[in-house]
């Protein structure tokens, strides 16, 4: 099992905790509430992934042949989906972002990534994690 | 005391609240769909066997059906399309493309009604006028009067609910303010026939649009009723099998209308049942229908207007069906992510209808659609989750 | 032997040999059909509650059942129309029109690949050019090739089969002919995917037109296949709900394919129903059909072939699902009203074929389609019925 | 009881005899074969009715005040439906034509006739039947 498997697998176990659907997601209201916001100078247009009504605003950065990811939104449920999801692929080569097999994420459960909605925000931002991993040659 | 009626109440536990996306299907018309595949399944208007006379004869009775319903004059005037994004794109492309110097619409129209305007080139003020409303978003007549004179060779496209905001246009007042100046007006009913009659003969409307799928019908059915004296002068718009009287090489001579406006293989089964879901509308009769779900309306508008925060974009006069809020400091998507979590469905969102939120300085709302199968009971419900999901988002 | 997995043929007697015109529909399809509408009816990819996400996904998964089906190279390439006719409109309005100086048909079209062309004004030799066929109705692929010299900047849209004679044109060469002269090639495919298997990589062809209701899926349902390079040069055909990205007054912003092209709701039921029809061809395996759709068909075209008086327009080979054919001194009219008092439910008149009709001098055939649900039994019963209806109908 | 109709319900009852549909058909056949053509100069475009692919001459005639047709068709059974209904409806008043409800005619059971297919021959020729007799002010 790769790394981020084993991570999305410590996030499930995690979520498992939780007896109903409603705690699950107060929970992700809690880590929405709690990511550390991006700089207004930062939401700027290069950064925003648009969603049909919720915003989403994610940077990429290199550090040490690795991808680190920043993220944001207008609204807290989606900010605490995308925290997870940078945590997820953050501090990892491109190659082993590239190398992921996308489909593992529906393990996680969260309907709002799986739906193959027209405008859903947090799918292409998981496009755009692809696309900057994809841009990279190590 | 109407979910009885359809089988998806027995198949589910929450609370649907959005039926003006699509409503639910009473059991006759899920019953026709099948009796159509299971029984008699054949094209129409081409063959000429038993089951296959049939099927064209049930095609065709629906459209006697239509035609009755809203007190057409002829079956002629009554067209089968897809949905009425269709019939929108249609008269857009084959009757009011390159006929008018202006379309006139409403500020609450959806992107249907924008959006194949756009496609012809014309922006605001440019080939396309808005007549503003007011904070209720009550159309301004007098605007619209305006507008009239002064664009003379004018078309008005106005929807007669909007979808967003359950808000009624005052359809008859516009199609004779339009008449009188000479302009032809189209009314797109998507959310008219699930909750009052129409007549089109009474509104002297020129063309009217009509969704099976939103009116208790299936999906894949639109109708698009034309005004007999404007038949002529509608091109046809897709062709094909069926449409054609004669063909060579050189030219194709068309039928008559409907046919000619009816190319291919037509969604029969998605007809037939429509047949079915007008039908029950007349075993439960408009009346009742009516006297109920404006209870229910009301009923709603009170509980939400309860809650601290509410922000309300109508009155609950003159309208039906749809209601939309915000809570102040809260984004509607989280309230709609929280409520399904709790089995309530609605729908939250800018509704196919950006340019209003943009007025209104908003991403978009959550929408409540209610309808005959919804009850007090339901109301209550949503209003404590929905108390529920306020208390889980504010800090 | 494939009769019971179609609930049609429990509740009837007559032998169905009018598939060409629309397939009956196995039992999975209109159990998913029934799934959607009882259990989780909901409008996709605007709402996103539980019900709502199921119709979505059920919906994506259905472009991804066809995508792997025809194996396409992506989902976008995949969109939904409600017919085949749509199909051929919309392409021919959204990328040929003003573009292409000529277009290049074979002498087989249905009237949905004909007719469309005249609406835009061409004619025969005039913007149209048609390729000749053989007295076996064979392509005239010589004859193809001096139309691509001479016409320089065409476009080709062929029947994969003729729906007419079940004639198989060499579409596989025709595309390779077509793009070594530069041309666009859009395929008719309304008769192959009941009968074999297409790929539309190996084939390289631009556009393919699919239907679903005669491959054993729902009425209103059909698909364009379109090749990746070309979905830049495709216009938005219909537009409104669901196309866009982003509007105010003055502009809409379209999303990428397929979903700018799908303006609307859909025909959710129709469409989630097509992927069970997918599915069960998968299940019942191409190679099974072709072997005993092919021994079916050379049995038909034995049988009549004894017939005293018997005209056939083509020899067997090359050929699949459509027979057509005369019997000298009496109308096909006649002995198609007579085989259904019989029980017999074939297809009688021009089949929305009149160009080679008026060919072949004739006023139309009486067609027999066979599919996988058809047996010997069937064509013996068949053939003793017509020898019936012949001895009513000779003096 | 019009007079239209009771030739209607003459004409059911005739066809009662038989048991079944076949021997029906042979019978409009035999009446179809045995109506008396009308004249190659008489088939001309003026009287022609354009089905899908069976074709149907009508001429109207008037003579002391009553409507008289006369019918062919380029198909058999055709004919003979078209000579039963030219039966029906040959002899009388214009007005007593107008005054039909001709959706008695369904009694017949023909489903030629009944079924709306868009180019149904017969159906057309009931068209003219009744365009004929409102040109007329008797
Ligand atoms: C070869 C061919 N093309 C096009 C069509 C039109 O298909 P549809 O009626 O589904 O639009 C048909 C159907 O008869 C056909 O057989
Ligand atoms: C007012 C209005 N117009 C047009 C439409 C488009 O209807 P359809 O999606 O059936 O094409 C809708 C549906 O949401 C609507 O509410």
């Amino acid at each position: 099992m790769g790394e981020i498997e084993k991570r999305i697998d410590a996030i499930k176990e995690d979520f498992e905790l939780f007896d109903d659907e409603i705690e699950k997601y107060e929970y992700i209201v809690d880590i929405g509430r709690s990511l550390e916001p991006l700089d207004e100078s930062e939401k700027i247009d290069k950064y925003l992934i648009e969603g049909c009504t919720s915003n989403v605003w994610l940077i990429c950065e290199k550090r040490d042949g690795k991808l680190y990811f920043k993220t944001d939104s207008n609204t807290v449920i989606v900010r605490g989906l995308a925290a997870i999801l940078v945590k997820i692929f953050s501090n990892l080569s491109a190659k082993e972002i590239r190398d992921f097999d996308f489909s593992l994420l529906d393990k996680l459960g969260f309907s709002e990534i799986i739906t193959p909605t027209r405008q859903n925000g947090l799918k292409s931002m998981i496009t755009k994690i692809v696309e900057s991993a994809q841009g990279e040659n190590a | 005391m109407y979910k009885k009626y359809f089988e998806y109440f027995k198949n589910n536990k929450n609370i649907y609240l959005d039926s003006a996306s699509t409503s639910q299907k009473p059991y006759e018309v899920i019953e026709s769909v099948n009796e159509y595949y299971k029984k008699y399944c054949s094209n129409t208007h081409r063959s000429n066997f038993g089951n296959a006379n049939r099927a064209t004869t049930e095609f065709e009775d629906t459209r006697k059906t239509v035609k009755e319903f809203i007190n057409a004059r002829d079956t002629k005037e009554i067209i089968f399309t897809k949905s009425v994004s269709e019939s929108l794109n249609f008269i857009a492309s084959s009757f009011v493309k390159d006929r008018f110097d202006t379309v006139i619409i409403s500020s609450l129209e959806h992107h249907s009604n924008i959006v194949p305007w756009h496609m012809q080139g014309r922006s605001l003020h440019n080939g396309l006028e808005v007549v503003d409303c007011d904070e209720q978003q009550t159309f301004d007549i007098e605007h619209f009067e305006r507008l009239l004179q002064e664009n003379k060779n004018a078309f008005v496209s106005i929807t007669h609910v909007s979808n967003a905001f359950g808000k009624i246009h005052p359809i008859k007042n516009i199609i004779q303010l339009a008449h009188k100046y000479g302009a032809f007006v189209m009314i797109d009913g998507a959310q008219s026939l699930a909750h009052f009659p129409v007549d089109v003969q009474d509104l002297d409307v020129d063309f009217y649009a009509i969704s099976a799928h939103k009116t208790y019908g299936p999906t894949g059915v639109g109708v698009i009723y034309i005004k007999k004296e404007r038949l002529d002068d509608v091109k046809p718009y897709q062709v094909g099998g069926a449409t054609i009287k004669d063909v060579t090489y050189d030219r194709s001579i068309l039928l008559d209308s409907p046919f000619k406006y009816e190319a291919g293989t037509q969604n029969i089964a998605g007809v037939i049942g429509f047949a079915s879901a007008l039908k029950f509308i007349n075993k439960m009769k408009y009346e009742n229908l009516m006297t109920y779900e404006t209870n229910i309306y009301e009923y709603l508008y009170e509980k939400l207007n309860e809650i601290n925060g509410i922000i309300l974009y109508t009155d609950s006069i003159n309208c039906i069906g749809s209601l939309s809020f915000n809570i102040q400091g809260l984004s509607a998507d989280d309230i709609g992510i929280l409520l399904d979590k709790m089995d309530i469905s609605i729908r939250c969102g800018h509704h196919c209808a950006q340019p209003i939120m943009k007025k209104l300085g908003i991403n978009g709302t959550a929408r409540v659609g209610v309808s005959m199968y919804n009850n007090e009971e339901d109301i209550d419900k949503f209003i404590k989750s929905l108390n529920r999901a306020i208390v889980i988002l504010e800090d």
